[in-house]
């Protein structure tokens, strides 16, 4: 089977196949066998031959959908590794972590929680430069400041001081 | 005392319980509606709602929480801290139906919890306090007129609120044309966080380590100190990564900063648990900055360095035991503790706060590690209160010792389904700085404010292409028509799941 | 040293894992078939397969994991207990290998496993030993012969393999009428267990203690003994639960076995971990009963006394470190430590064996609890070998506090889907000759025969009811028509789980 | 609704309604209020009212299907306790813990887990005392001696030294 994903802005192209309980992939050329134990909900042991001579490499992996996409959220290590499925919906094709991208005409800012708006920093025509504060919203007991990836001018702004605010709630839009 | 109401949530709740059936002594749990299902709940031997999820209605309301404490014939409540713990009002409350409140008198949380009556309690006891204003600054003083007494003190300057704590209503005033805005800011925080915006300045000491003393009292008279907690990684005035000892605390400083924690603690007649904080500047000299009158979050690097269990100690106290702590042990610490506060923030997103459901969960074990946890998997962590999951402390012989354990605790601890500060510490650990123990209160502000404030640490290459091997055969193995799993062990688990949901 | 093989599994494979990752070093898993998903191929940084599920064909295969220790690169191999940990072949094929054995020589350990051979060894080193057979009895010896040697020690007496450990092979002897049946029986499970029919006998001591006493030998002649570990509580001469130190060693005794101990491992210019075992008896003499070349299944209640980890110490001494532990502390106990191995056997069923899929997990935290495990919720516990899962370690500053707190670990120990022997040690730990101090080796078979020999505890009335509420709620709950759920954080996880299956 | 319920050899009449998340009782005509949160895969956390005065009493428990029958393990303050539900098939209703129970006619002693026979103790014809060995069944490398739960006369040794067995195989027939 081929696939393409995305990590880290990069497309890769793979070749998986499957023999038995090992997996035999192709990443943009290179080969690795891989025996793959499922854990869990979302877990993943996995041993991993190939690349670096003949050793057996143990990685934990946890590889959890992402919401409202076809794309992964992969936990390795630590880290959250955003991996897109080429053909997916829903979601863009680029880093998963940005709040809309630097690349898009309009940045949309949303509550990445509950809480409540305490302070709206910005005003409709105002200019804002990257990292600049927008709002601040209040969840679990902390202020939280909300900030422009990039820089723009602001568009709308879509809340008020006081107001409560679900998850995923548009507050400002800098064009 | 046979049975005790804690009356707090989360893992210091769940900390009260465990040191209760040490003693053998029955628990009482109050819960609002969405901790319904928490670990402090199911722990507990008896459990009773006190209201809606918001604090307000729920863990602040000294009403419903002293009726449940009638109700259920407790002969003592522990406060834990935040919440009620420092409300002397609570305290009082508590005496007044006949209960033993475990904590100081209400009069000493009062007279403590005024960070200006504070600081004079420790200049009569003879300690240094940052230089600053003896009063406090209400609301209805003019800017004009804080500028004046700004000027007297001296730039850089904090701006902190007389009723603060946790590093609310904070704010750093490097020089005049700063002030304003913090002024505006302080107080607006301090009055939504305490009810009340009075105002106060302190000179900002120049690269100061903060430096703890946790002293317990009881009511014969004595005063027992314990080898000093470093609390000098803060993000935003919070504390994120706690040790004990201080690497830069010598014998002699040891001697002189706990003699002066006594000092403040036998002025006040105090009894029970309590922290004394400092200041210590590079050359050395420790400046008293505020005492807090309860359980401190990070007290289990303290126990892991001196092997006393502080919440009995606590509770014995209460009940009129006389201390039989050994007071020479107390202060030479035994091999090195770090903790690591894991909270339910994206450290790659501002620390935003990430509630949710926990998915999957695997805590980390073997010699030296203790996970102090309100969570576990399934859990639903709530949104109305602070995001602190967990504690994760370790324990080696040395500093390094400690480190090394922390790292592969770090790195055993898996939770799913929503963000932690778990890579931040991994990534905090890893610094030269932080090794090296070279920091002072900034440290965090300014590494993180270095490359661009966006991920503290970044997958590399090889971490990537794991990601698309693991997202690769997730993929294929939930195609429609190929087998769903992996392994036998899959088949098992997803049997289980379907009969579950029969 | 850069990269360790693990040849071994479960528990202590975690254990050593953690400690070379405390230590920054690479760890190189084994596995058979049946381990594929077991925790310590999942944590360590490699991972082999070495053959099918029985450990003949996988764990016990010299040839396969010398193999792997080759091609993987390995500096150094850590056998662990168990398995081929004292298998003097072993550590000199790892030699020939070029790969350090992390333990004593293989000469020492061919010395030390000949039971007869050790107890010489002790005679030599002035220590008293148990009075028995100093020559094998081999299998061609007639039934008369060994009536006649077993006429001249005396009885009550004890039937050993001379290559034995682990209680295997092992047959008390109490009349002349019993002989012949143990003799059959004794010779027959040595053969099974160790391939040698070969046995000895020994004098039984009446009501004695099993004392041990743990040292480590550097490669440069140091020889530092610890404080002794009490492992009299017993069932079927395995031990089921250890604790340190013993309630009954005098300071002035623990000096005499510890020295006892250095003067055995001195004669054999011993290195690595050891442990030389005693029996005391009720007078206060002791008796050398064997040596175990490796590392103890029980050793974390050392290190939870001393602060000393052994596992580093073992790998550090292996590659040549000069020992720098302080003799003097290392034989005075910083509080109490208590062990109990949680196995996964059905304790209201003559301990049956009990594999299977655990369903459920929960673990225990908090101060003072150790858990040193290689299990896990959804893991599928083998048939094939040792049905130990966990050791669950508690700490105190008394032996009060250390039981009070494995009370309450073992009550927030959760198991589901196979039987363990919790309920067992929650049975134990309430006994009052336990509680005590009160006891010799035949303690549990005493007490486990006292009733009749089924249920150890058994639920009261009450327990009852909660269980008729339980069955009910889920009998109703999953009734087609009715809501499938119970609150709304069920609802949050039927909706997860339907997800998950997606 | 009504539920016969079976605990310790006793059989107990449920009346049990729910009313929003709470449970109301009645056992033997004593009442209950429960309230229960379902928490993992078995496991219920209950706040237990009535009986001794209002207070609220937390109780953990996890109830497991048992296999081929209706019935349930609980399991609570460490105790498996069995309950079997009235009118459940494939297990009859009593004490299902032992091997058969003294009150039937034959003794099936099974092999609780899988291994291998090692040694057979008795033979056919021959009389056995209650907790007499019958079969020692090696697993988990350790043998183990099945007893017999009452005295009787064996009827049938359906297995020979040497031989692998499942769970659940029959061994000895004591009639």
């Amino acid at each position: 089977m081929r696939l393409q994903l995305a990590v880290g802005g990069r497309v890769r192209t793979i070749e998986i196949e499957r023999r038995g309980n090992d997996f035999h992939l192709s990443i943009d050329g290179q080969t690795r066998t891989v025996d793959a134990a499922s854990i869990g909900v979302a877990g993943w042991s996995l041993l991993v031959r190939g690349g670096n001579g003949s050793a057996s490499r143990s990685v934990e992996a946890a590889v959890l959908p992402q919401k409202g996409s076809s794309g992964f959220d992969v936990h390795i290590d630590g880290f959250h590794i955003p991996v897109q499925v080429k053909g997916g919906v829903g979601r863009r094709f680029g880093d998963a972590r940005s709040q809309g991208g630097s690349s898009e005409a309009l940045l949309r800012v949303t509550a990445p929680m509950p809480g409540k708006v305490v302070r709206v920093l910005v005003k409709p025509g105002e200019e804002v430069t990257a990292k600049q504060g927008l709002v601040v919203v209040e969840a679990m007991k902390m202020e939280n400041e909300l900030r422009a990836a990039r820089g723009g001018r602001v568009r709308d702004v879509l809340v008020a001081e006081g107001q409560s605010v679900e998850a995923g709630a548009a507050l400002v839009v800098v064009e | 005392m046979k049975k005790v109401l804690i009356a707090n949530r989360g893992e210091i709740a769940v900390r009260i319980i465990r040191a209760c059936r040490d003693m053998g002594i029955k628990t009482v749990a109050v819960y609002s509606d969405c901790d319904r299902a928490a670990l402090h709940v199911r722990l507990a031997d008896e459990a009773w709602p006190i209201g809606p999820s918001a604090p307000r209605e729920s863990y602040l309301r000294i009403d419903k929480i002293v009726d449940v404490a009638r109700r259920a014939g407790v002969d003592a409540v522990h406060p834990g801290y935040g919440f009620l713990a420092e409300n002397a009002q609570f305290a009082s409350a508590c005496v007044d139906a006949r209960v033993t409140f475990i904590g100081p008198s209400a009069k000493t949380i009062s007279l403590m919890g005024s960070k200006t009556a504070a600081r004079e309690t420790a200049l009569r006891a003879g300690v240094r306090v940052v230089p600053g204003t003896e009063q406090p600054i209400d609301e209805t003083a003019s800017e004009a007129a804080v500028r004046e007494i700004a000027d007297r003190v001296g730039y850089p300057l904090m701006l902190k609120a007389v009723a603060g704590g946790g590093g609310k209503g904070m704010r750093t005033v490097a020089s005049p044309e700063d002030l304003a805005g913090a002024l505006r800011a302080a107080r607006s925080e301090a009055l939504s966080a305490f009810g009340d915006a009075a105002v106060y300045l302190e000179r900002q000491i120049l690269a100061p380590r903060h430096i703890e003393v946790q002293v317990v009292g009881d009511e014969h008279g004595t005063i027992v100190p314990f080898v000093e907690r470093e609390c000098t990684i803060q993000r935003r005035h919070q504390k994120v990564i706690e040790e004990s000892p201080s690497p830069v605390v010598s014998a002699g400083l040891r001697d002189r900063i706990t003699s002066a924690a006594v000092a403040v603690a036998r002025t006040v007649n105090y009894t029970n648990a309590g922290t004394i904080e400092f200041l210590l500047d590079e050359r050395g000299e420790f400046y008293f900055l505020e005492m807090n009158t309860r359980l401190q979050v990070e007290h289990p690097i303290t126990e892991m360095v001196t092997g006393v269990d502080l919440v009995t100690t606590q509770i014995r106290v209460a009940r009129g035991d006389k201390l039989t702590l050994n007071a020479g042990t107390c202060v030479v610490p035994r091999g090195h503790a770090i903790e690591c506060r894991i909270y339910a923030e994206d450290p790659d997103n501002n620390f935003l706060p990430s509630p949710g459901r926990i998915e999957g969960l695997r805590v980390p074990h073997g010699p030296g590690v203790r996970d102090d946890s309100g969570a576990y998997e399934g859990e639903e962590v709530p949104i109305f209160y602070d995001p602190l999951i967990s504690k994760l402390i370790t324990w080696g012989d040395t500093r390094e010792h400690a480190i090394a354990r922390m790292r592969r605790a770090l790195a055993e601890y898996h939770v799913r389904g929503i963000k932690t500060t778990i890579p931040f510490f991994q990534w905090v650990l890893e610094d030269d700085d932080f090794v090296a123990g070279r920091f002072d209160t900034s440290f965090l502000d300014r590494k993180l404010a270095a490359p661009n404030g966006r991920a503290v640490r970044g997958p590399d290459a090889e971490h990537e292409e794991l990601a698309v091997i693991a997202a690769a055969i997730t993929e294929i193995t939930r195609t429609p028509g190929s087998a769903p799993t992996a392994s036998d062990s899959t088949r098992w688990r997803s049997t289980a799941r379907v009969e579950a949901l029969r």
